[in-house]
């Protein structure tokens, strides 16, 4: 299988600020690919860049073989690729369901639209129950539940996820890993996933970047990196306690 | 005296019953979580707390009397908080952000101000002390002078932590503390809230999804669901209580 | 690009953060007191007038830009200075207390307009402002046993402490010396509690509300600040032109009250200065201009073309203002050879609904 | 006595049908872009001298010139957008306002200089005669009853784009969150656009239809300025509200104009806006959501 999503050498900035300094990474067809990193590692800025939100200074994005760097981020939706923002990025205004047709913006296919809606009201009921309510009314959870229901309405070939978990119960973060599973299982949906819960993200992924600094300095499967050291204890927050006592020492020093 | 209690605390916006005759009291020095599902009504319960909505039913006392007014006023109780979704000053530093936590220890007054005293120089001075304070128990020293507008979620979170510390409250009320933060940073967040609790003596009230932080430094926990309480105690019997298990940690897969 | 080595907590608080500042400082201040030897009659008349627009234009920059509360109003607090001014000085009261009053009074107007303003945010405070300014006006024309209505009132020149300051030097010292204090007050207010929380309001009046500050007080304490000042200016104005009208204090007079706070850059107290002088020189320009023009076009036309072309095309090119334009000068030359092209580098902007703040 | 009543609140309903007017006008920009186009009075100034040209100069017909009015200024609003507004997009709300200030002086100074428009004042001609209808007592203009139906029937129109269509609704979710919206694949700088387009000839429409009432003159677009407490009373940012409060200052300074001292007048409007602020801090129909923390 082929790559659907192709990034070489891409950087971009917030103005003078370089927050990615050459990240290249492959996304292929059909799977789930996820980019591990810290706060401020440049996650949230490489799919803005992928989505057309950032110009990217340099470097290529390529989406099916063709060049999308610098397009308008509307006809990037229109090729078949959405992103689900990070946070409560909902119309606040317009009622629920209201929100989730602007998901549809781009389908002309009033069937299809309609059976989407009811496939993700069967994801989430919670919103069905809400759907004349303005969304921004919502409480943060279900705001996120809007965010990631709304992007599906626009029935993706690629989906870009940024933190699909945050401020989710513990509950709802298994069903939603779960849908990412279905979705990709079932529609053949391509996924590349940003996640703080990398415990989750790992489990599901087939394949994983690590981005620190703007860069990529690892890759592997899911599986592999679940087992490396490093990642075990940067990101899966298992370590030995010989380190932090240490610091907590410190700590305490500072604050006298 | 109990130190602070919630009594029978109700709220309906439109026909939607928000929060539905929550009652709970949390003890002078005691880490109190509470937990439940999305749109269970915690974060709701933190803004009637706050009084930036007013209840329809019950009574909220701390330190044996009522809290009344307006938020400034809960402020000068010495209670602080922080907001689920950040709500920091933008276009001002790290350093100014701090220093507005100190705004209730205030005690210049306009006319000194305009003409800058020595005595507003000094007690500019002595806010500046404390904030730094702070600073170095967070780590922040080498954002102070960033504007939060640029800075990365994971550090924001930590400036509102420390905005709220630099108002020296007795009570903190801290909206999901860890979200959007990685296991490293969980893990410096494990042991500021030990570090607030147990060195600076401030008792803390939360709400929190990440059940390793909640049951790692919390002393009781509370889960909610559609605006009612379902259950009560310490992390471990929450965990294990099946209304919680059903309703918000799922069933093992 | 200098670099500041910070070693005491007092460096954030002084006047000056460096020397440098002070040498540049001092120099504007000597060339000011100078300017009476060294410029025409005619300029200094102008500086005169940049002086008082500065003080209004300060005034307002406090309540747009640091506070975040919209006026389309101010030309009403202008007028109540004027007026102020104007009827003590016909009673005789001398100029220290009279100016006093007018600056007392429309700070009492401003608590009066900023108490009701206090729950409304956005487009609904500019509206009532802009409502307030309309009905003032009304009632200085219709108020004619008072205000002399649409006759309008004289004034004499100044009188401090019994000498008459007759000669366009000793005003134009007055007005200099009242706007280096009202930037001093300001810079203190800024870089005090008070200041940090209009800050605070600004940037999410929510959290600054949880942290202690009281909104209704300190939008108050802005309205009447933000007023006060715009009364000294008024006071000034009226003395400037000596004759005051209600037309000079229209809806379009706080218009281009607004316009002084976005040309010179919302958020600083240079860009207050700035903006004032650019809007007293900009109708020179125009008129200059306009023997460039065809022959036959009306003036009044033609002025309000380029006035409007002008406005349109500064906010395009340089949407931080004048202020912003002379940072990104200072950073050339700072840094020169060493400029990176993408520093001030415009990113894509999305904006965000204000309704819900 | 009732017949004198019903007489004033008549023309109080028809002046205010053309406030209604220049406030959907305010309103439309608002909830499509969160930025009040303070060159919404001199647009419909602007849209009326084109009527007037295509009446008096070409000679057409009342309704071709309403056509050719609202395409012209339709025009001129697309090319304001794509050329001034456009390169602002995204920046605070108060640069777009200070802009469009800009362009109200362009358009009023302009229109000073085009020989044959000048500064004089113009009677447009319209094909309603100048019969009266009698109700109780009351004597109306056909011409102001034809105000009063067209306002209603372009306002319905509107009400309907914007709650059912899929362009109407997108332009409301691209005003409140642009960043959303262009995750969402709308195409936020067209939709911007069509808005803008959409307003100027609603301005030309209002300002054709105000033509009989009041002349055409290049000062006709101040009338925007009573617009705006009308826009503010009902609610910024809903189309019925912009009618109510619309109604309202034109019932208002009718009965304040008859029964009130000189001066009066004027003002009402604005005391009446401040009344209902106080009350009513969103207006009558503004939404009163706050910030969801």
């Amino acid at each position: 299988m082929g790559a659907v999503l192709e990034l070489a050498n891409v950087e971009s900035s917030y103005g003078p600020v370089q927050a990615l300094r050459g990240v290249s990474l492959t996304v292929p067809e059909g799977k789930i690919v996820t980019v591990l990193g810290a706060n401020g590692a440049g996650k949230t800025t490489t799919l803005k860049t992928i989505s057309g939100i950032i110009a990217p200074r340099k470097g290529q994005v390529k989406f099916r073989g063709e060049e999308i760097q610098g397009r308008a981020p509307d006809r990037i939706v229109r090729a078949g690729l959405v992103q689900v923002p990070e946070g409560r990025e909902v119309f606040p205004l317009l009622s629920v369901e209201d929100n989730l047709r602007m998901g549809a913006y781009t389908r002309r296919d009033a069937d299809g639209v309609a059976q989407d809606l009811a496939m993700v009201f069967g994801y989430f009921p919670i919103l069905r129950e809400r759907a004349r309510q303005e969304a921004g009314q919502l409480s943060g959870g279900q705001q996120q539940m809007l965010a990631i229901a709304r992007a599906l309405l626009a029935r993706p070939s690629v989906v870009l996820m940024d933190e699909p978990s945050l401020g989710l119960s513990p509950k709802l973060t298994k069903e939603i890993f779960d849908i990412i599973l279905r979705i990709n299982r079932e529609r053949g949906v391509t996924i590349l996933l940003v996640e703080q819960n990398a415990h989750m993200a790992l489990k599901v992924a087939d394949y994983g970047y690590v981005l620190e600094v703007g860069r990529i300095v690892m890759e592997d499967t899911g599986a592999r990196l679940a087992e490396k050291e490093d990642i075990r204890e940067f990101y899966l927050g298992m370590k030995s306690g010989g380190v932090r006592g240490e610091r907590r020492w410190k700590r305490k020093k500072l604050w006298r | 005296m109990t130190f602070f209690a919630v009594e029978n605390l109700g709220v309906r916006f439109g026909g939607v019953v928000a929060v539905d005759g929550v009652s709970f009291e949390v003890k002078q020095g005691e880490v109190y979580t509470i937990i439940g599902p999305n749109g269970a009504g915690k974060t709701t319960i933190f803004n009637l707390i706050g009084l930036i909505y007013r209840p329809t039913s019950g009574r909220i006392s701390f330190e044996g009397r009522e809290l009344e007014g307006a938020p400034h006023h809960v402020a000068e109780r010495g209670i602080a908080r922080t907001f689920q979704n950040i709500e920091l000053f933008e276009h001002a530093t790290v350093l100014q952000n701090l220093l507005i936590g100190r705004h209730r220890h205030r005690r210049t007054s306009l006319a000194e101000e305009i003409l800058f005293l020595p005595r507003v120089r000094r007690a500019e001075l002595a806010q500046r002390a404390a904030v730094e304070k702070v600073i170095d128990l967070l780590e922040l020293a080498h954002h102070r002078d960033s504007m939060v507008a640029g800075l990365p979620y994971g550090v924001r979170k930590v400036v509102e932590l420390g905005r709220a510390l630099a108002t020296e409250p007795r009570l903190i009320l801290l909206d999901e503390p860890s979200s959007g933060l990685n296991p490293e940073e969980t893990d410096d967040m494990a042991f500021w809230i030990e570090d607030m609790k147990k060195e600076l003596g401030i008792t803390v009230l939360m709400v929190e999804h990440d059940m390793n932080l909640v049951s790692r430094v919390s002393d009781r926990v509370l889960a909610l669901n559609e605006g009612r309480v379902i259950a009560e105690g310490t992390p471990a019997e929450v965990q294990s209580h099946p209304a919680v298990v059903e309703a918000y940690l799922g069933g093992d897969d | 690009m200098r670099f500041l080595f910070k070693t005491d907590y007092d460096q954030d608080i002084r006047l000056f953060q460096h020397g440098g500042q002070m040498f540049w400082y001092g120099l504007l201040a000597v060339v000011l007191i100078a300017a009476p030897f060294l410029v025409s009659e005619y300029v200094l008349s102008q500086m005169q007038f940049v002086c008082i627009y500065a003080i209004v234009g300060l005034g307002l920059m406090l309540l747009v830009g640091y506070t975040g509360q919209i006026s389309l109003g101010h030309a009403a607090f202008l007028a109540v200075g004027a007026y102020t001014e104007a009827l003590l000085q016909s009673k005789g009261v001398p100029f220290v207390l009279s100016i006093s009053c007018a600056a007392l009074f429309a700070a009492a107007i401003g608590v009066i307009v900023g108490l009701p303003a206090l729950r409304l945010k956005g487009i609904y405070l500019a509206i009532a402002t802009l409502a307030f300014n309309v009905i003032v006006e009304e009632i200085i024309t219709r108020w004619d046993a008072v205000t002399g209505g649409s006759r309008g009132m004289h004034l004499k020149a100044v009188q401090l402490f019994g000498y008459p300051l007759t000669s366009d030097a000793s005003f134009y010292y007055l007005c200099l010396a009242l706007t280096a204090l009202a930037c001093l007050a300001l810079i203190n207010i800024l870089r005090s509690p008070t200041g940090r929380a209009f800050v605070a309001i600004r940037d999410s009046e929510i959290s600054a509300s949880c942290m202690g500050v009281n909104l209704a007080k300190y939008k108050t304490m802005s309205f009447a600040l933000s007023a006060a000042l715009t009364g000294v200016g008024g006071a000034l104005y009226a003395h400037k032109v000596a004759f005051i009208t209600p037309e000079q204090f229209t809806l379009l007079t706080s218009i281009e009250l607004v316009t002084i706070v976005i040309i010179g850059g919302i958020g600083s107290l240079h860009g207050a200065v700035l903006g004032a002088a650019f809007i007293i020189v900009l109708p020179q320009l125009i008129s200059m201009a306009k023997d460039f023009l065809p022959e036959g076009a009306p003036a009044a036309g033609v002025q309000s073309v380029v006035f409007g072309l002008i406005l349109i095309t500064f906010i395009i090119f340089e949407p931080l203002g004048l202020y912003g334009r002379w940072i990104k000068i200072r950073t050339y030359f700072q840094v020169f050879p060493f400029y990176r092209r993408g520093t001030f580098q415009r990113q894509r902007a999305y904006l965000k609904s204000e309704r819900l703040r | 006595m009732l017949g004198q009543s019903l007489q004033l609140l008549f023309a109080g309903v028809a002046q205010g049908c053309v406030y209604a007017l220049v406030a959907l006008g305010f309103v439309l920009i608002y909830k499509a872009t969160e930025t009040v186009n303070f060159a919404q009075g001199d647009m419909m100034m602007l849209g009326a001298f084109f009527g007037l040209t295509a009446a008096t100069i070409l000679g057409w017909p009342y309704w071709a010139t309403i056509l050719f009015a609202i395409t012209v200024m339709a025009v001129i609003g697309m090319g304001l957008e794509r050329v001034v507004l456009r390169p602002v997009l995204g920046y605070p709300t108060f640069t777009v306002v200070m802009i469009t200030i800009g362009i109200g002086y362009v358009i009023r100074g302009i229109v000073t200089m085009v020989p044959g428009w000048g500064t004089e004042t113009h009677a447009l001609p319209t094909p309603f005669g100048n019969g009266v209808v009698r109700i109780g007592g009351a004597v109306i203009a056909v011409e102001q009853i034809a105000v009063i139906g067209m306002t209603a029937a372009l306002v319905a129109a509107l009400f309907l784009f914007f709650r059912f269509a899929k362009l109407g609704v997108a332009m409301q979710a691209t005003s409140q969150n642009q960043l959303a919206a262009y995750y969402m694949g709308i195409p936020v700088q067209r939709v911007n656009m069509m808005i803008w387009g959409l307003s100027a000839g609603v301005a030309a429409f209002g300002g054709i239809l105000l033509a009989p009432v009041a002349f055409v003159h290049s000062n006709m677009g101040f009338i925007g300025l009573k617009a705006f407490p009308a826009a503010v009373l009902g609610g910024f940012g809903s189309v019925p509200g912009a009618i109510v409060g619309g109604l309202i200052i034109g019932i208002v300074e009718s009965f304040a104009g008859f029964h009130l001292a000189e001066g009066f007048k004027d003002v009402a409007a604005y005391v009446v806006v401040l009344a209902v602020l106080l009350v009513r801090p969103s207006g009558i129909f503004g939404e009163t959501v706050s910030k969801k923390v």
